[in-house]
């Protein structure tokens, strides 16, 4: 405003420091990107000093729902951060797990600790990062004791959630083969004759901290 | 140019219907529209026709149409009703229907003219430029069954039990190859030949050879039948010869 | 609040006033679209009075550079109206509707629910196939209720966004609806006027999208 008196000899005195700060509010309210003072200054009439209007604006939104903050160097609205649950909403959706996963879930469970290689000999298709990801994330599986066979592969158990989810209380009481059968679940002896081997449920997860992102 | 036209822009695709055009035409009555004279209209509406009629202007059809209805309304309102004759609808209140729809149509200009002059979002005045967007935090619930998971495990261990059947088709020699291949070389049987000398060189399978031989041999019926060649065996399951029978 | 002291007995008092007029301006703030004072006391703590805190709300911004206005019953801040000038760019510069569309976006406005027949007696005119579409592409216009009389035709009527983009509480604040409302200019009148003549104008375009085809 140092050149105000100059301005207001030329017939154009800039509008008062009330109006100014409107402007202020106004253009970066409705702005995409953070203005800077330059960029709000140019558009003001002539005379205008954005500086002062954004630190009387930055005052008034002190502590309200929303506030004036700067990002580098420039000017924004921001939601103030304790009022961000209000803008978040929970929906819950149910859906089914896909074939893969619930197939690549029970042979899990039947075969602990499983590699994945030994997966995908049952299933006869390669098993997708994306379903073990998702069983991980779901913790119905967690990663088991690393096999000592040549390569190390690490193995897949079942959890304790995985129990609680399906009702069971040891993976022992999953039906054996020949329940399976009995029930009509199973049509045919398939080939090797599979057993559901005894688990090792007191494998300690050594290897759970690890990244895991090598391990697939 | 008639003087009736008063200037107007004889230029009918300026204007949006015929009732547009009666609309600028009674305002240069420059009257309140609820006193406009609707038999004045009507000769200015023909006049305005005619003139643009004799500069051989395209006239909609529409325009053609209400100039037909005008000038009917004209003559209907000119000549004195008469009470014992019914035929249609009074002419008073065809003129009165037709000032109605002049009024409205010029309020509705007027108010889409109100309309468009408010201060309008995105022109006048603006939203958040810069949207916190409402984060939707999706809980997602798995449903799986023990029974899902018995019968996922059942599927993938009979899986394996089960790999697809190939049946290989074993390989044919067709009739129609027979029958080809007998016609291009039966030129040479001039006398008596054994059957096998027909049979393709390069099909030497067991299996393949029989049924070459099978399908040579229809060949050969099929061509003794349409007399091409003669056929001969001269003992039970003894060799099987052929000649050609020269036409 | 009538039931705050019901809240206070099970232990969970709403935020006080204050805190409850930020939470109102944070969710307004965030938004483009204008919020119901129903759905922003669904995302308060229970026991919230957000009409009272829009009521607050609307106060403190009055005369500012943002303003909070209603819109279709719904509440929404907008910048205000003087400071245009200082927002407007090159960008924003608004398609210029054609005469035709004008014309029937206020007819629809003002006599809707409007059949297709309806505003073509008005304007004295055929509407065209995309005068409508453009109406509807823009969703200032959508389908309403099919009229109960033979042929059962589909009538028009106005959308929240064009309420939101005229700055418009309801239909019933439309400029003037009043007075040509006692004019009877908005009266359904019985045929016998300048009839409109059936055109098939948009004959060629007919296929485009079968489904629509037979509604205008």
């Amino acid at each position: 405003m140092s050149d105000g008196s100059e301005q207001k000899g030329l017939g154009f005195a800039p509008p008062d420091a009330d109006e100014q700060e409107r402007m202020v509010e106004a253009m970066l309210f409705s702005t995409v990107e953070p203005l800077s003072v330059e960029a709000m200054e140019k558009r003001m009439p002539r005379g205008s000093d954005a500086a002062e209007a954004v630190r009387r604006l930055e005052a008034r939104y002190a502590g309200r729902g929303v506030t004036l903050i700067r990002v580098a160097g420039k000017w924004a609205f921001r939601t103030a951060s304790d009022l961000g649950f209000l803008l978040r909403s929970e929906e819950t959706a149910t859906r089914k797990l896909s074939r893969a996963a619930v197939e690549t879930l029970s042979i899990i469970a039947y075969h602990q600790p499983a590699t994945r290689a030994e997966i995908e000999e049952v299933r006869g298709v390669a098993v997708s990062r994306g379903t073990l990801d998702l069983l991980l994330d779901l913790e119905w599986i967690r990663l088991g004791r690393r096999r000592e066979t040549p390569g190390r592969p690490v193995t897949f158990v079942t959890t304790e959630m995985f129990l609680d989810h399906f009702g069971l209380e040891s993976v022992r009481d999953l039906p054996g083969i020949q329940e399976l059968k009995a029930a009509g679940l199973l049509d045919a002896q398939p080939q090797g004759g599979i057993a559901v081997r005894e688990t090792e449920e007191d494998d300690d997860d050594e290897t759970v901290d690890e990244d895991q992102s090598d391990l697939f | 140019m008639s003087e009736e036209a008063d200037g107007l822009l004889l230029d009918i695709d300026g204007y949006e219907g015929p009732l547009d055009l009666l609309l600028t035409l009674a305002r240069q009555q420059k009257v309140d529209l609820r006193e406009v004279s609707i038999l004045q209209l009507a000769d200015r509406y023909l006049a305005f026709i005619d003139a643009a009629r004799h500069l051989r202007l395209e006239i909609a059809a529409d325009y053609l149409v209400t100039a037909a209805w005008l000038a009917y309304l004209k003559s209907r309102l000119l000549l004195p009703s008469d009470p014992s004759e019914d035929d249609g609808p009074d002419a008073e209140e065809m003129a009165a229907r037709l000032a109605f729809q002049l009024r409205r149509l010029e309020a509705m200009r007027g108010a889409a003219a109100r309309l468009m002059a408010r201060d309008r979002l995105g022109r006048d005045v603006f939203a958040r430029g810069a949207p916190d967007p409402l984060v939707v935090e999706r809980q997602t619930e798995w449903r799986v069954t023990l029974l899902d998971l018995l019968q996922g495990y059942a599927r993938s261990s009979t899986r394996a039990a089960y790999t697809p059947l190939h049946v290989e088709r074993p390989k044919i020699y067709a009739m129609e190859d027979a029958l080809r291949r007998l016609g291009q070389n039966l030129g040479i049987a001039l006398d008596w030949m054994q059957i096998e000398a027909f049979l393709p060189p390069d099909w030497r399978e067991p299996r393949m050879v029989r049924s070459a031989v099978a399908s040579t041999f229809a060949a050969t019926l099929e061509l003794a039948r349409d007399g091409a060649l003669a056929l001969r065996q001269a003992e039970p399951f003894g060799p099987i010869e052929l000649r050609r029978i020269s036409p």
